[in-house]
Formats: structure tokens, sequence, C-alpha cells
């Protein structure tokens, strides 16, 4: 299918962006990698008026060292995550998860800050970024904001973003020795929307967990953190009995949502898999 | 609304100036004003990879790519690339190999191989699996197609060694 | 010649002198082109003039048509027309799809567009032509259909209950066909066996998805009323003779044409709704319209298949012996017969081959075929044979479990021996030759099995399950007429081949049979050049246009090699033959005393080259002159071949699956597969093991991820490709094949076909293998597709 | 597909019920509602803009209710067509119960999304359903009570 017509305009700064949107206001959508715009707009799910092009903004580009913060900017590509030595060493659950997003042709185009801001509940940014403990930057008209992660995805595909705002990147907590983390995901097939995922981050010493960060993914309308399970972990020697605790407190509070051929119920024993092995990982590294 | 726009690209080295509608995907832009038909369209949603083409030297589903994105850009597709380098080697490998039967996810697998064998010299069998998982073929195994790749990666480690 | 030959290197005899090529893994040179995107494929042809149809389509499964609202589009830029169903029916003949030799069977006039109703999301009711395929979508999407939702028909469980709705009330109930067989005495055989083990097997329904969809363009000329249809289709002088009747035009103004195709799986042997609609626009505008069905729609309007539910006993004795299989089939196939081959026959292949591969004497079946209002279901790759290889492979697996037997041995106790051909099969089907005991061995040795048995009890104990599956097969090929022929559907059984020595010395060959991409016009040109005698890379195939290639059936179960190639080897020698007569001519010598080799006359006695073809070629064409009066040169032969001999001739082969199951997931990781397959002489080796590990890998997705799903209402909830999933490379496992090679008599090639044979066996030996691998817990999965939320509830895991 | 579920408003049963049965209350509470009008006692027509993620339809429906038990209980069917997009119909039964400083308002609804977006959107269409009733009441509660305590969450089945 062909997508209906539009008008194209490939912008050159944020002010420009952020006066375009608001003139155009629903009308118009932001162009990043276009992985999931252009694929609805081909389906004629969507008919925007105009498509604006941020894709050349070098603001919104990047990831650097910033005094106790990575940036990731918003349009860096899921590719460049997988390559880069900074994601490696500063933020590895991220280069961990980015070979289970798509494929290789996609994530070429796909961006992190895209698939922030579409906050699909089965997507594996949105529940990383919580993990990592990442900040939203975000800017409007009338000036920048911080959001951290654990606040910015508040339902089904919506996010704590304003309509007139645009998401510039996100500052990253550096990870250190201590950190260990897994990334845990069931897919189908590789590349496909996850049956169920997890992204777990904590600091270690000796058996000990701490700060830990349980997020599951594609189990309910949001990225959600097993906050008792955590709350159960955290600053604890982490034995059988406790893994066998913090499984159960995971699947009593997460309230998990069916797939086409997924039921809740298998979602939430999934749950609980996933976190088992992914404690039994962390406390191996 | 929605006045053609011009664009300006190289394709398969060549310089090409067209005014096109802005809804124009990459991929018709090259079938249907170029007359490029290497490239095909097998779902249009970026699931399949029979569209799979390179722009600035990276490939890209090019059912979600728009022709006025590549504005500027370098775009090949299998019939430039044909002929030179490791697609060469790739072609005859498949050849060898009968790693394809209809022939319509072709194109794309091509050059999603000819990227792993750019990125990941080492890769193993099971990480050429991986990396091809995002193109689609419906006639063969795969494992024909695998074996293929593997035959060009294994020459390739024998060369540099 | 005509006996079981062994892995070890036994070489049948030649079927030509000096073969060359046969029998070898020759690549395909001819698809050298495809590699470097060079292929014509429908959508790459433009036409001036060429108008874009899109159609809109029922978005429920039931429905009245009432007002169809369509002056805002015929207003929109670039449109060339808007035609309903009522227009079209002005031009072309609805058609009701049933086959006289299925007794009892019936179905309800179809029209190209839908008229009063439409019967199941996705048929077809408007169409829409405009300048571009953009124009017609904008144009579409201002096409107001006012519609009444019927009650609709969505479970085959509840179809024939007297409460649910008729789809068609003149037909007096929801039943297509019924059909009943009972041979020997079932019932005794199940009251005095020891053994009796039964279950009851689901399978979702599933869809072809070539990824290249359907497409044609239809290009009527209104000067001298001729009709051109480029189509990606398997089978053209059949839809040559469906447009002629349907549109009242002469056979021979009718011209289908067959370019590449991107792949098919039976996706493309039917007449669809839309391919009547496409022709009678070109025919109304009088100008080509291309028409390519977008994914979504391909979805809908694609044949859909294999929803069935069968359940099945099987009864041994102590011994071991098999002594009786019993199943019930219900299956369902949407709201009409599909045109022309009807849609009764997929379940009637059921009947037919559960059991085959085994010597027990009872069987009786029962078959339900009924309506509902869902996508049509007709012949896609296997056609029953995946349903009936899975029932019957995994009673077997009980009874084995039951009588606490290796499955392998209870398999090589109770397949018809070796040496018990020509012989029938309990449901009636008459074999000529099999090899189900080579083939056994075969796959012992290749896999290691004993081996593979210790690995799995080792790992077992460190909680690591693992299966392994068997699927003992037999699949039906070179069909005669008494497949369709005999029921009144003109789908030609045999084929033809014409070869022809060009004025150079090079050989053209053209055949009825069309390449898919399976390699047909590879092994014609390997077969061609053996018999005519000349390198392969003198040979030129031509295939897919009734204007030129001799009448003939196309591509369809598993015919190319045993019937095409039958074909072109019986025209080849004929050409030999004339070319040899020629040079007798021009030399002035017995043509006793000469032979062919590679291009050139030789003297038999002296072995020295005294003619080569590129000089009987000019002789022939050019200085005819040269030749004694009464000499007629023939440098062009056509010859036909039909198998009469057997209603089918029958392959086998046996696969198996080695599969990990995560207990606490409920995924399956395939970790290898092995088939072996008989599919009589091997014609290219590394056609066919490449086209058993495609059929495999087809067979792969059926057992493990495709269905299509619908909601309560009868509405498709996952038609497209990131929800409805088809095997990619990363999931599916290094396949190792192995070929037993046991010629059919009824030819000289004695090629046998082997192109839907992985697709049969695949589906049972994964659900075995996962059930082999559940063992230790007591439960079994047999519901197609297994996925882990099934393995999951087996498993009492949620 | 089902959404059953149940949700407490701060207001009184009377209040919730004129408020179920005012178009102007309901247009502002209806997410994406663009027009709404009142054609009978009976039957309401609505244009809708559906957004959900990167879907965007323009849904033209109408709702009948029937059975109306004035102040407890009503009938509801509705179907609506988002053109090219696909269509939405289904059958909602909607029961006010008194309850401790409001009311509840108790709901099953059985309903079925066809085209493009159920053959598409099957991956989401229960949790887009649950969020847009999710979203209807939260926001009609508001308008009722601008100063209503929070929601508790309805479920999807």
């Amino acid at each position: 299918m062909k997508a209906a017509a539009f008008d194209y305009i490939k912008a050159q700064s944020i002010p420009e962006v952020l006066a375009l949107m608001r003139e155009h206001g629903d009308d118009a959508r932001l162009m990043a990698g276009g992985q999931t715009l252009l694929a609805t707009l081909n389906m004629r799910l969507s008919e925007p008026q105009i498509l604006i092009d941020i894709t050349e903004l070098a603001e919104l580009k990047g990831i650097e060292l910033s005094g106790e913060h990575l940036w990731v900017g918003a349009l860096v590509t899921h590719t460049e995550i997988e390559n880069a030595p900074l994601i490696k060493k500063y933020a590895p659950i991220l280069q961990a998860a980015a070979p289970h997003i798509a494929h290789r042709a996609i994530r070429n185009l796909g961006t992190w800050g895209g698939s922030l801001v579409y906050g699909d509940p089965a997507a594996e940014w949105p529940a990383c970024s919580i993990a990592v403990n990442a900040t939203m930057v975000v800017r409007g008209l009338q000036g920048e904001r911080r959001i951290p992660a654990r606040d910015f995805f508040v339902d089904l595909y919506t996010t704590a973003l304003a309509p007139d705002e645009i998401l510039m990147g996100t500052e990253i907590p550096l990870a250190n020795a201590k950190d260990v983390f897994s990334f845990q995901e069931l897919a189908r097939r590789h590349g496909d929307y996850a049956v169920a995922g997890l992204a777990a981050v904590a600091k270690k010493t000796s058996q000990a967990l701490s700060d830990c960060n349980f997020v599951f993914f594609s189990v309910a309308t949001t990225p959600v953190a097993a906050v008792q399970a955590q709350n159960l972990v955290n600053g604890q020697v982490v034995n059988a009995e406790l893994i066998t605790a913090a499984v159960a407190a995971a699947r009593a509070e997460i309230e998990t949502m069916e797939d086409i051929t997924n039921s809740a119920a298998a979602k939430s024993h999934l749950v609980g898999v996933l976190l088992e092995r992914a404690l039994k990982k962390m406390l191996a590294d | 609304m929605n006045p053609k726009i011009p664009i300006e690209m190289i394709v398969n080295g060549n310089r090409v100036q067209a005014e096109i509608e802005p809804r124009r995907h990459l991929v018709d832009f090259l079938r249907e004003d170029l007359g490029l038909k290497g490239p095909h369209l097998g779902c249009e949603q970026g699931a399949c990879g029979a569209c799979t083409v390179r722009v600035d030297g990276q490939i890209v589903r090019g059912c979600l790519y728009l022709a006025v994105q590549a504005n500027g850009k370098v775009v090949e597709t299998v019939e430039g690339l044909t002929a030179q380098g490791v697609l060469t080697e790739l072609q005859d490998a498949f050849m060898r190999r009968n790693a394809m039967q209809c022939g319509f996810c072709s194109s794309g697998m091509l050059l999603s191989a000819a990227e792993l064998i750019e990125q990941q010299p080492q890769a193993t069998r099971e990480q050429v699996r991986e990396w091809i998982s995002g193109n689609y073929c419906r006639c063969t195994g795969y494992h024909s197609i695998v074996d293929a790749i593997m035959d060009v990666l294994e020459a390739q480690r024998e060369q540099t060694q | 010649m005509n006996k079981p030959n062994d892995l070890a290197g036994l070489v049948l005899d030649p079927v030509t002198a000096d073969q060359r090529y046969i029998g070898e893994s020759e690549p395909r040179h001819s698809a050298k082109r495809l590699l470097e995107g060079q292929g014509t494929y429908v959508d790459d042809l433009q036409f001036p003039r060429m108008g874009h149809v899109v159609y809109w389509r029922s978005p429920v499964a039931h429905m009245r048509i009432m007002q169809i609202h369509t002056a805002a589009a015929r207003n929109m830029p670039g449109v060339l027309a808007v035609v309903d169903g009522v227009q079209m029916a002005t031009i072309c003949k609805p058609w009701v799809a049933t086959l006289s030799h299925l007794a009892g069977m019936k179905s309800a006039p179809q029209h190209a567009l839908a008229i009063e109703r439409a019967c199941w999301q996705g048929e077809p009711v408007v169409a829409v032509v405009a300048d571009t395929r953009a124009q017609a979508e904008d144009a579409l999407q201002l096409i107001e259909v006012e519609w009444e939702e019927l009650p609709a028909v969505v479970s085959m469980l509840t179809a024939l209950d007297p409460e649910t709705p008729l789809i068609h009330p003149e037909l007096g109930d929801n039943l297509c066909f019924s059909r009943t067989l009972d041979v020997g005495q079932v019932d005794a055989q199940f009251a005095t066996a020891e053994i009796v083990a039964e279950a009851t097997f689901g399978f979702g329904r599933h869809t072809g998805v070539t990824l290249e969809p359907r497409c044609q363009i239809a290009d009527y000329n209104p000067g001298d009323g001729r009709l051109t249809v480029y189509h990606s289709q398997q089978a053209p002088h059949m839809m040559q003779d469906l447009y002629c009747r349907q549109f009242g035009l002469a056979e021979s103004d009718v011209h289908v044409i067959c370019k590449d195709v991107g792949g098919s799986f039976g996706i493309k042997v039917h007449a669809y709704p839309d391919d009547f609609a496409t022709v009678g626009l070109a025919i109304l505008l009088g100008r080509p319209i291309k028409f390519v069905a977008d994914r979504l729609e391909s979805f809908t309007s694609d044949i859909h298949a294999r929803e069935h539910q069968v359940k099945g006993r099987i009864a041994v004795n102590q011994q071991g012996d098999i002594l009786a299989f019993e199943i019930d089939d219900l299956t369902a196939i949407g709201p009409y017969s599909m045109f022309p081959r009807t849609s009764a026959i997929e379940g009637n292949q059921v009947v037919n081959l559960v059991g085959g591969p085994y010597k027990h004497q009872h069987y009786r079946a029962q078959l339900k075929v009924v309506f509902q209002n869902k996508t049509p279901t007709c012949q896609y790759r296997g056609v029953g044979h995946p349903i009936a290889c899975a029932v019957t492979e995994g009673l077997v697996d009980l009874a084995a479990e039951k009588l606490q037997m290796d499955p392998l041995v209870f398999r090589q106790r109770n397949v018809i021996p070796d040496d018990a051909y020509p012989c029938s099969g309990a449901s009636g089907i008459k074999l000529e030759i099999l090899s189900h005991e080579q083939c056994l061995r075969t796959i012992e040795k290749m896999m290691n099995y004993t081996d593979l048995r210790q690995e799995q009890a080792a790992l077992r104990k460190k909680g690591i399950y693992r299966g392994i599956g068997f699927a003992t097969l037999i699949e039906l090929t070179n069909p005669s007429a008494a497949f369709y022929g005999v029921g009144g559907a003109r789908i030609a059984s045999q084929d033809g081949a014409t070869a022809r020595l060009d004025p150079s010395g090079v050989v053209s060959i053209m055949v009825g049979v069309g390449e898919q991409g399976q390699g047909t016009e590879g092994i014609y040109a390997q077969i061609a050049a053996d018999a005519v005698g000349v390198s392969i890379a003198d040979v030129r195939i031509i295939t897919g246009d009734t204007a030129v290639t001799p009448y003939g059936g196309g591509t369809w179960a598993s015919r190319g090699a045993g019937i095409g190639g039958e074909a072109v080897l019986l025209a080849a020698q004929a050409l030999q033959e004339n070319i040899l007569r020629l040079a007798g001519a021009i030399l002035q010598r017995d043509t006793a005393e000469l032979l062919v080799r590679r291009s050139q006359i030789i003297d038999k006695a002296t072995g020295q080259a005294v003619l080569p073809f590129s000089e009987i070629g000019r002789i022939g064409y050019f200085r005819t002159d040269t030749l004694p009066n009464d000499f007629k040169v023939d440098l062009m032969v056509t010859r036909h071949y039909a198998q009469r001999d057997y209603p089918f001739i029958f392959t086998n082969g046996v696969q198996a699956s080695y599969v990990e199951v995560d207990i606490d997931t409920g995924f399956v990781t395939l970790l290898k597969h092995w088939a072996v397959e008989d599919c009589g002489r091997v014609l290219n080796p590394m056609l066919v093991d490449e086209q058993v590990r495609g059929a495999i890998v087809q067979g792969i997705g059926g057992v493990l991820y495709e269905e299509c799903l619908y909601d309560d209402s009868g509405l498709l909830r996952n038609g497209n490709m990131a929800d409805y999933l088809v095997p990619m490379a990363n999931e599916m496992p290094d396949i190792e094949v192995a070929h037993v090679q046991t010629p059919t008599a009824s030819s000289q090639l004695g090629a046998k076909g082997a192109g839907e044979a992985g697709t049969a066996g695949a589906p049972a030996a994964v659900m075995n293998g996962i059930n082999d691998a559940l063992m230790p817990f007591n439960v079994k999965v047999f519901d197609q597709p297994i996925t882990s939320e099934k393995i999951l509830r087996a498993l009492g895991k949620i | 597909m089902e959404l059953n579920g149940e949700q407490f408003i701060a207001a009184s049963v009377p209040v919730v019920w004129r408020g179920l049965n005012d178009v102007a209350v309901l247009g502002k509470a209806i997410p994406g509602c663009e027009t709404i009008e009142r054609i009978s006692p009976e039957e309401v027509h609505a244009k809708v803009m559906f957004k959900i993620g990167p879907v965007r339809a323009r849904f033209a429906g109408k709702l009948l209710l029937s059975d109306v038990i004035e102040e407890k209980s009503c009938s509801m069917a509705f179907e609506g067509s988002g053109g090219a997009a696909g269509f939405a119909k289904g059958r909602s039964r909607v029961e006010l119960i008194s309850a401790e400083g409001g009311t509840l308002v108790r709901f099953t609804t059985e309903a079925s999304i066809g085209g493009k977006l159920g053959q598409i959107g099957g991956r989401l269409i229960s949790a887009s359903a649950k969020k847009i009733a999710d979203d209807f009441f939260e926001a009609f509660a508001k308008e009722l009570n601008p100063h209503a305590s929070e929601i508790t969450a309805g479920g999807a089945v």
C-alpha cells in the first residue's frame, strides 16, 4: 500500500521544529528513523498533513561523556548503540539489548529517541531507560525540562512528553565496576515483538545486590518495574530462598496483559522465569 | 498540499535528479521512476527485507525510507553493486550453493549478507543466521544461503591469514 | 533398476548414452540474472496507458451489500473507472467449483465481484482503477459501501448445528462434502487389540505468504479481440481456459504469459475472483490493467489451508503390529469451494493418506468438509499430507510408547516392506514401489541414532529436555487424469515439450510446466542436453507462455520433474533421432552407423567426428536443396507425456527432528533436522536438497509458528507480516538430506517428484520431537501450531 | 474482545446517570470526540478521532440505547466506521450501583475491531480498548466533579 499524500519539510533547527509543531499541531508528525511511522503511513493508518524530518539536527545526535552522565542523543540509532565503545563501557545493558531490536536494516535507521517517545510496550529501550535510571531531556517553547525515565511512560503509547515538546536525548548515570545487569528477552522469532522481556540492573557487593531495577517489558501497557521484588532483594545476599520470594513478589505485583498468542497467565509465569534467570546471571557475573 | 519536491542523489554511481511526491518511498522511486527492478516489494511494512537497498553505505528497508530523505545521499542497489567486490563473490557462492529459488528475496538477502561480511568478518554460522533473520525467504530452507555466506566469509578469512 | 537403491552409492543405470548432466548438481545457469536483480516479475512490467486496480473488500465476515456510493471516488484525480459486481457480471459469468467424482460435493455460484452479499472478510466488492497505484488507493478511501452485517459461521465445530445460520440457504446446509471409507473389520480389531491409543489433533489455518504477492496485468485489445494476461501463476493453460469460458472468448484469443514467479506453493494455482475482475476491467476499459495484491489483502484474499480437527486412534497387538487406524476429520473451507480445483481435495487426501506407510489391513475414515465465513481454503503445498502424516505418526508414537518399544524400531517393524511392491494401501491407494525400510536404515545411520538417544538420556538427568521425533511419509506425485480430469475440471494431467535444433546447432526447449524457483528449467536443460547430446550451455528453456509452449497442466502436485521432465526427455530423444536421420541423409550413410556425441555426429566404427550440429542446422534450414528429394527435415519435434499406469505415483521418505524444550518458558529450539527422501531418480541433488529443505521449513512454519487467528465474529486478527509468523533463518535448524533412489517404471526418467514431501513430514517430526522431550512429564501437545503457551499449559505451569 | 470493568465515580447515581445521558458531557469525556449529537432519545451520533501510538483514524459512529432502566442500567450497541482504517462495533451493558461517596459504574463490553485496524493492531487491541475506557472514565469523572478523587482501574479481560 502507498501512503496518503503529505507535505515534507526537513527542519534545520530545534526552534524551527518547535514552531512547526505549534503551527500544525496533530496534523504534523516528527520523523526520526521513521521505522514505525512509515510503516503506519504505508498502511494508511495515519494520514498526517506534514512530516517534519528532524534527522539533520546535530543537537539530537551523538553519544558523549558529559560529567557524571552519558549523553545519548535522541537520534542515535540502534546500530550506533550496538557498536559504541562508550555504551559498552558505561551502559552495557543497552549494548546487550540492541541486537534484539528488529533486524540490522531497521537498526541502521531506527532511533533511541523514536523508540522512547513511541513508548511501545513491547519495545526494549523504554524498559532499559528505566533500568539505567536515565533522565529524559525534553525541550518545548517554554524551555527545557528533565523527566526521570521511571516517570516518562504513563500509559499505553503515552508518555509524559507534551504534544509541543521534543525529546532531545537522555542522560544516563555511568555504570561502574560494581554494576551488574541482565537483559532477558523471549521472542518467538529473533527481532520480533517480545513475548516478555526484562531489563535488570543492580549493584553487586560480594553476593548482595542493591539499587536494583527489574524492569519488565511486553507484559503490560507500559514497561513496569517490579518494585516489591526490587525492595525484597535490595541490600540482601541473594540465595535460593530470596530468589523464590522475589519471583513470587514480581508475579504478584505485575498486572500482565495478554497479546495475540500469549495469555496474561503465561506472561505472569514468564515474569518469574525471567527474573530468576536474571538474578542468577547477575550473581554469576 | 503535496507539491512535488526536487531531489538529487547518486544512484549506482550516477547523479539522478527528479521531482517527486514526498509520499513516494525510495523503492517506488527506484523501481517506477528509475526502472531499477532489483529491489522488490514484499510487504511495505518493513517485515520481509525484499526491498533492502544501501543508503550512504548502510542497508535500509527501502519501503521505510522516503525518496526525499535520500536527497543528497548515495544510493546503491543490487544492479549497481553487481560485478564488484564482495557482492560478486556472494553471487557466485549463491549460484554454486543454489542459495535461492524464486529469486524474489535475493537482492535484499545479498545486500544484507554483504553488510555482514563487512561488519562481522569472523561471523559464525549462528551469527549469519541471526544477521539474515530480517530477510524472509519462503523457498529455500535458509540452509544453502547460510552455506553460501559462510563460503565467502571463510574464503576471506583464508585470504587475510 | 526398479528396486530400492542404497545410499552407499549404487549408481542408477543412465537414462541416456553419454550422460553428463542428469543426476549431477549442476547450477541453474539461467538463474544468475535473478541474483543480479534482472528478473522479470509481473510488477516489473510497465505498459503504455496502464491502469492500476485496487479492490474494496468486505471488512466483515458476512454482509449484505446495500448501497454503493462511488461518486466521490470517481471524481478523484487519475481515476479511470469504478466498477461493482453488477456491472462486472454483465461480462463475466459466475462459477461453481465442484468435481463430479467427489460424490455429493456442492458449492454456490461465485462472482468476480460480490453481488448482494459478501461472504468473507477480504472478498472483493468494488474495483477502483486509476493512472497510478497511489491514486487508486486515494480514491478507494472514498468508496462508501453501506452494508448490513449478517450472522457469520465462524467455528467449524458448530457449522453443521441446526441452529447455525446457513451461508447459502439454497444448498440446504453448510456441508460441502463428506466421505466415509470403511475397509476390513475395524471395530473387531479395536475390540480385541491389546493396545489402543487415541488423540485429537488440531491444525491451525495457515496461508502461503509467497514473497511476491499475487499479481497480474491483463491487456485486452479491442481491435482484434485478443486478451493477453501476464500472470504470476503456476498453470497458464488452465487460466487460459478459464478466461475463455468465463468471458466467452475463443481459446485462440487468450494468451497467458508467466514470466518469473516469486514463489507459488499452490497459492498461485487457483483462479481468484480478482483474477477475473482484473481481466474484466481490461475488457471494459480497453487498456492494460495491473493488479498487485498488497500484503494486507494477501492475508485475506490468498487461499488459506489446513484448518482441520482430526480424532484418530490406532490398534496394535502386543507383538507390536499395527492392526488398524480410524480417523474422523472435520475441516472448514470458507464460504465457497475454490475455483477450479475445489476445496474438498485436502480432506479427501487426508482420508487417502492416513496410515499410508504401514501394512495394516483395517481402516475407517470419516470426513466432513464444511462451509464457514472465512477466507476460502484450497490446495497449498502438501495438500492434506502434513495433516495425514501428523495424525498417523502421532498415533504411531503413542502406540510405541504404550508398547514401550523404540519408535524407530516400531516403524521398521510396521512399514510395508521394500519387497512387497506393487501393492495397495489400506485406503485403496495403489503403490508402485517404495523404500521405507531402506529410508529408515539410512536415517538411523545418518543421525547416529543410538548415540543421540544416549545424549538425550544424559542431558535429561541434567534437566535439559530434548526430544527426537520421526515422521515416515508417503507423498503422491505425477497425477494421472484421475485427479481432476475425470471430475470434469479442465486441468491437464499430461504435459508437452517441444525440442528444436536451431540453425547454429543450439537447442531450444519449450515446456508447458513453468519455473517457480524450484529449478525446473535447470533440470529440463540437463535432460535436454543429455538426451539431444549437446553441452548444457547450448540449451535454452522457454516456459510459461500459452502461445509458445505445448499444452500442459503446469506446476503442481510435484509433477514438474516426473511429467514435464519426461516430456522433455521424449522430445529431446525424438529430436536426436531426427538429427541422426538428417545426418545420414547429408552423409549418405545408414544412421545405424552414426551416433551423437556432444554436438557432433560420430562415426560409430572409427569414433571420428564427421559432422557438427552447426552444419546440420545450416543444411537442414538453408540448403535443403542438397538433400534427397524425398527427405523430410524435422528439426522441431513435440512429445507429450501423461502418467497413465497409476492414479498417482507415490514417493516416500522419513524425517527426524531433534528439539529442545525449555520447560520453564515453553520455548522450543530446533537443533537439527534430517530427511531421507526417495523421489525416484534424483535429477539434480543440489536442487532437490534445497527443495526438500525449503519444504521442511514451510512445514516447520505450520507446526510452530503459522496460524491465521480469527475472532469470534470471523475477523482476522493477525493478517500482517509482523504478527503472522513465517520461519526466519535464526530459528531454523541445519537440515541434512540424503536420498534413496527407487525410480518409477512408469517413465523412462523414473523421476517421482520432490516438491512437497518436506512439508508433509516436518510437522509430524517436530511435533513428535516435542512430545518426546516432554515424555518425563507425561504430557503431550497435538494442537498445531505448538506455541510456548500450549506447552506451558500442558505442563501445568499456567 | 471482552472488556469488563468497574469504575468508581465520586458523584451520586442520579448525577452519573444524567452525565451518561448528556451529550455535552459525553462529548468532553470520549477521547478524541470531535462532534456529538443526539438524534433521538435512543440514538447518538458522533465523530471521534481515534489515536493510539502511531495510529490515527477518524470514526463516524452511532450509539443505540436500549433496555433503559432509569438511574440504574442500560444497554448500548455501538458501531463506528473508520473508513479505510476499519470499523468498531460492539455491545455494552452499563450498570450504576450506589456506593459510599459516589457511584460504581460496572460495565461489560463485547467489541470487535475489523478491517485494517483489526488485521494489524491485534497485538494491542485489548490494551487499547482498556486505555480508551480508562481515559473516558477519567475525563467523565472530571466533568461530573472536577475535584473528584482519583479513580480505580478497570481491567480488560
